[in-house]
């Protein structure tokens, strides 16, 4: 989908083929984006030395890291980047890829939530209590107990309803015939 | 400078601008405009009493704001001539009739209020530009609290402060009047930076050494981090004083800062700036508790340069650089025959590059005096008077100005000296009269006819 | 009048834990004589998450949207943070990107949409500084909030990504619209720093430090509250504040409000209407200090 | 066999027709349909040049110069971007499409440019199919 750089092969020439992904090759590996990532001291690779993996064509470490599912999509990275690489499209890119190669790591719960967001997403509409209660339910449902104080403030003050958003039958039809037409497009590549 | 302006065949014309040329080489005409001193500097002794006296007190542009000056004034101690002048902008007398203090302070009865700008004429054969460079303004860029934080500082006013002629006397310190113990120096301000400039300054990561090196000599035990993307130390000498830094104790960490802050996190951190960095040799980032940052700022071109070219008519390059007629085999001259550069205005540099530039600019002017004579484009345009209606198009067609109209002929006439041969003034002319060389309609019909057989 | 197409996103919808941001933003556009039209049948944006599980669609999910915006018109405002990053990011992808354009717009066409002409999305925030202005919402200030200091937040993703309407690190859309207000903006160095989003429910721990940031740089300049335009880092900042003050044994009671109801309570509206009663940060300082 | 247009390439003597030479001495491929005249400017051109070339057989004109801002002869470049626009918009009349004439920008140093806008505009062409001009 983004440019086709000659002379990039293997993992560095998928990752320039991705929207957002073809800003590696000019990276002079500043440490920019690291430095200002408020979440690059938890990754198990900061920011940068993703950049320099991908670019050393180790896929299967990339895909597999914690770093990707640590980014708060702030976008600090982007603008302070000196060389104009969005790092944080970067790291949605590889996310996407992680996830269709079946490596998204399992050490965070990150991609178990985005699923589960996506699930309601592409449904039309997001339920915030039932959106919780499933991701809780789908990784650690003990974790949701130490959540009470805070459901219960949200709880006591009308914010979290059990009532859903729902679209009218023809947009919710519209709407899957759209995605279903996404799903056909991108199975054929 | 002192030694230029004693010189006999150099006549210095300071505190002046440049505000038209023309004519070719062999015979430019340039009118100078020279600004009011409003001081006679036949007549000052430069005894400075005035400058004692003056009770107007202003930002000194010279000390990078580090000091304040008075409103009659040397502009820095090695001036030439070494004459004060008074800023219009700043002088109440001039502002508004009132005070007259240095004037009446004035031994040499040196102070007058009532000099006009001159504008003088200057005829000469060649021209060299050597405007120079203008530092960076940091202040954009939040990230590193430039303006915010007082103790962080650009080079420049590191260099004044290092200065013994400058506002501190010589002396590193920072604004509460302590010395730091502990100085961060961060590459690449507003350099290799697609947001400001995108090219390398190639004098910082020497400045920044020097720095460092200076900063033990001054200031024994002072803990120096250098922050870089690259080391980028060609030149004589260069690699060697690098390594000699390096064998003082700095610290060098390979990354570029993200960000300095005054947030501390732990009691080590209080009262300091902090500057977050990746160490990219160890993958982690690094909080540097320092007392004083240290921005080596990118070489920016002029801020009037495209003026500048304009008046000369001469090129920039896309990143605001006067353009040479070639970046390898002729860095010194321009696309106008007769005007050369020199220095940071074609492109940052150091100072034996400068020199050598100036050097060899100087040389191609004599060669041009010794030898008498110019060579011409021989591609250049021609008008065929009896066929040219008097239409001017042509006129406005010529970057060069070559095309002139003779008003009693009624044509228009090109003169040949001037003449690049573009060809543009031949393509726009309606009657066909202009020939350009080399390249005449026929010729380059028949190419096609040719071409696409 | 001005009218403008609406696009409320999940959170702030009248379904969604920020309801009061849109209840509040209403009563304020009333005042100011600006009409929000709803767009009809809107489907969530997708945000960021649906980006990394399925690519296509979450482009195709942002695009309906827009599809259905263009139709109503040049433009659509939103109150969302990421709604905003979202539309506007497709918005550029599809310009960038012809061969995505075309996919997006072949599953489009299955829904019998088409999206050609292109929508501009804008912040609610931005509208009100750039079409209304300072001067127009001072003028409707009955109740001025003088002496009231408050922390300016505007979170990450409203100036970031290039195409913002202010400065990415040093906006000061804010502030202006505060000072309109009678109110006094307070010196905040991590206005624009991250909230921890929506990593507060898979990564808690990192959320809840970001947090502890942000209070303890609010508190530092003095501030009484906090104002944010987005209501995931509303929901946030509050409803999770106790949590950060368990885990860092903080006492912070920064009560944090839409810059909506800030702008109500300025304009002498009910705190009721402005759904003030659903701070869970008791904004018992703010309400004081309007008498 | 399929159709292989004739390109008539004008370029400018310092940037492109420098550039051309640059892909060829950096050994790249590119499409053999184009034929090159040069010029010392793009604002040397004349909208006749570019008519003359359609008659005599072009099947698309492409002409090359400088980028704004970097003319060797400060703004003939500038003069060649309001020229060279106008004639496009006349073509049609001629019953000529506009896509067979194109302007770009090429500078000494961006053979690998060149390569890619003689490559495009050698599949538009392609595209366009023969040019038939109307009799008469």
């Amino acid at each position: 989908m983004g440019a086709t750089v000659a002379g990039s092969k293997g993992f560095v020439g998928e990752i320039c083929g991705l929207p957002g992904g073809e800003a590696i090759l000019t990276c002079v590996q500043c440490g920019t984006c690291t430095g200002a990532c408020p979440n690059a001291d938890r990754m198990d690779y900061t920011p940068s030395q993703i950049i320099a993996m991908v670019r050393a064509g180790l896929k299967e470490e990339v895909l597999a890291s914690r770093a990707i599912w640590y980014c708060l999509s702030c976008y600090l990275c982007t603008v302070r980047c000196p060389r104009g690489v969005s790092q944080t499209r970067l790291m949605h890119a590889l996310g996407y890829l992680a996830m269709k190669e079946g490596l998204a790591s399992r050490q965070t719960a990150t991609p178990a939530m985005y699923r589960v967001f996506s699930h309601y997403a592409r449904a039309g509409s997001l339920p915030e209590l039932w959106f919780m209660l499933r991701f809780y339910l789908k990784t650690n449902p003990l974790r949701a107990l130490h959540l009470i104080p805070v459901a219960w403030g949200l709880l006591r003050r009308g914010r979290l309803s059990l009532r859903t958003r729902r679209l009218s039958p023809a947009a919710r039809k519209q709407l899957d015939s759209i995605l279903q037409k996404a799903i056909a497009i991108r199975g054929k590549e | 400078m002192a030694s230029v302006r004693s010189h006999e065949n150099i006549t210095l014309l300071s505190y002046s601008e440049v505000t038209e040329v023309s004519g070719y080489a062999g015979n430019f005409r340039v009118k100078v405009r020279k600004k009011p001193r409003y001081v006679d500097s036949t007549k000052c002794t430069g005894c400075g009493t005035c400058q004692e006296k003056c009770p107007i007190q202003v930002t000194s542009e010279f000390e990078a704001g580090l000091a304040r000056r008075k409103a009659i004034y040397i502009p820095f101690p090695q001036a030439v001539p070494n004459v004060p002048v008074i800023d219009p902008a700043h002088c109440t007398y001039l502002l508004k009739g009132k005070c007259g203090l240095c004037k009446r302070v004035c031994e040499a009865a040196a102070i007058d209020y009532t000099q006009k700008e001159e504008t003088v004429e200057i005829e000469c054969g060649n021209i060299i530009l050597a405007t120079g460079f203008e530092p960076f303004d940091p202040t954009p860029m939040v990230e590193f609290g430039y303006g915010r934080y007082p103790n962080v500082i650009t080079a420049i006013q590191f260099e004044r402060m290092s200065n013994a002629s400058g506002p501190t006397g010589g002396k590193i310190l920072l604004r509460d009047g302590r010395a730091p113990q502990s100085v961060a120096i961060l590459h690449c301000v507003g350099s290799r930076d697609e947001r400001y400039h995108k090219y390398c300054s190639r004098v910082c990561c020497m400045y920044s050494l020097k720095f460092a090196h200076l900063l033990h000599e001054k200031l024994p035990g002072c803990e120096v981090f250098q922050l870089y993307i690259d080391m980028r130390c060609a030149g004589s000498g260069y690699e060697e004083f690098y390594e000699r830094v390096q064998r003082e104790g700095v610290n060098f960490i390979r990354g570029r800062a993200a960000e300095v802050t005054d947030i501390a996190e732990g009691e080590s951190e209080r009262g300091k700036l902090i500057v977050i960095v990746e160490d990219t040799l160890i993958r982690r980032r690094r909080r540097l508790p320092v007392d004083m940052v240290v921005l080596s700022t990118a070489l920016a071109p002029q801020a009037d340069a495209g003026e500048v070219a304009r008046i000369f008519s001469i090129s920039r390059k896309a990143d605001g650089f006067f353009l040479e007629k070639h970046p390898k085999l002729d860095p010194i001259a321009t696309s106008t025959d007769g005007i050369f550069i020199a220095g940071c205005c074609q492109s940052p540099k150091d100072i034996p590059d400068t020199v050598a530039q100036a050097a060899a600019a100087a040389a191609r002017v004599l060669a041009l005096i010794s030898r008498g004579i110019v060579e011409t484009e021989s591609a250049t345009a021609c008008i065929d008077e009896k066929r040219c209606g008097g239409c001017k198009t042509c006129l406005g067609m010529c970057p060069y100005k070559a095309i002139t109209f003779d008003e009693p002929a009624k044509v228009a006439r090109i003169n040949e000296a001037l003449c690049k041969g573009c060809g543009t003034c031949a393509a726009a002319c309606p009657s066909g009269a202009i020939t350009s060389r080399h390249f005449t309609a026929e010729e380059i019909m028949s190419e096609i006819e040719g071409v696409l057989l | 009048m001005k009218e403008y197409t609406y696009f409320p996103g999940c959170s702030s919808s009248a379904e969604g834990g920020a309801r009061a941001f849109t209840s509040s933003l209403e009563a304020v556009a009333r005042v100011l004589d600006i009409t929000l039209k709803e767009l009809p049948d809107w489907n969530c944006c997708g945000s960021t998450p649906t980006g990394s599980v399925d690519e296509l669609g979450a482009f195709c999910l942002a695009a309906r949207n827009l599809a259905l915006a263009e139709k109503l018109g040049p433009e659509m405002v939103t109150p969302c943070s990421a709604c905003y990053v979202v539309f506007n990011h497709t918005n550029d992808y599809l310009k960038r990107y012809p061969d995505l354009k075309g996919r997006v717009g072949e599953a489009l066409a299955a829904g019998g949409l088409t999206y050609e002409k292109g929508v501009k999305v804008r912040h609610v925030l931005e509208v009100f500084v750039q079409d209304i202005g300072e001067e127009a919402i001072r003028a409707k200030v009955v109740k001025s909030l003088t002496g009231l200091k408050v922390a300016p937040y505007y979170g990450c993703q409203i100036v970031r990504p290039g195409f913002g309407f202010d400065h990415p690190e040093a906006p000061t859309a804010l502030e202006r619209l505060i000072t309109s207000l009678g109110a006094e903006p307070t010196d905040f160095p991590l206005k624009t720093r991250c909230c921890g989003g929506s990593l507060i429910i898979p990564e808690e721990d990192i959320a809840l430090d970001l947090m502890r940031r942000l209070l303890e740089s609010a508190a530092r300049g003095g501030a009484e509250c906090l104002v944010t335009v987005c209501p995931l880092c509303q929901t946030n900042l509050d409803a999770y504040q106790g949590m950060v003050n368990r885990k860092f044994r903080t006492e912070f009671r920064m009560p944090v409000l839409f810059f909506t109801q800030l702008m109500g309570l300025a304009f002498g509206l009910g705190e009721k209407e402005l759904g003030l009663d659903r701070c869970v940060v008791p904004p018992g300082r703010v309400l004081a200090a309007r008498t | 066999m399929s159709f292989e247009p004739k390109i008539l390439g004008v370029l400018c003597n310092w940037c492109s027709y420098a550039g051309a030479d640059l892909a060829g001495t950096s050994r790249m491929k590119y499409a053999p349909n184009i034929r090159v005249v040069r010029v010392m400017c793009s604002g040397r051109v004349e909208p006749a040049f570019i008519l003359k070339a359609f008659r005599e057989g072009a099947d698309g004109v492409l002409v090359c110069g400088c980028h704004p801002g970097e003319c060797h002869y400060l703004e003939g470049n500038y003069k060649a971007a309001r020229r060279i626009p106008l004639l496009r918009k006349m073509l049609p009349q001629f019953g000529i499409e506009e896509e067979r004439l194109r302007l770009d920008w090429v500078s000494a140093s961006e053979g690998d440019r060149f390569v890619r806008v003689v490559n495009e505009m050698t599949e538009t062409v392609r595209r366009l199919g023969p040019l038939k001009l109307p009799e008469g």
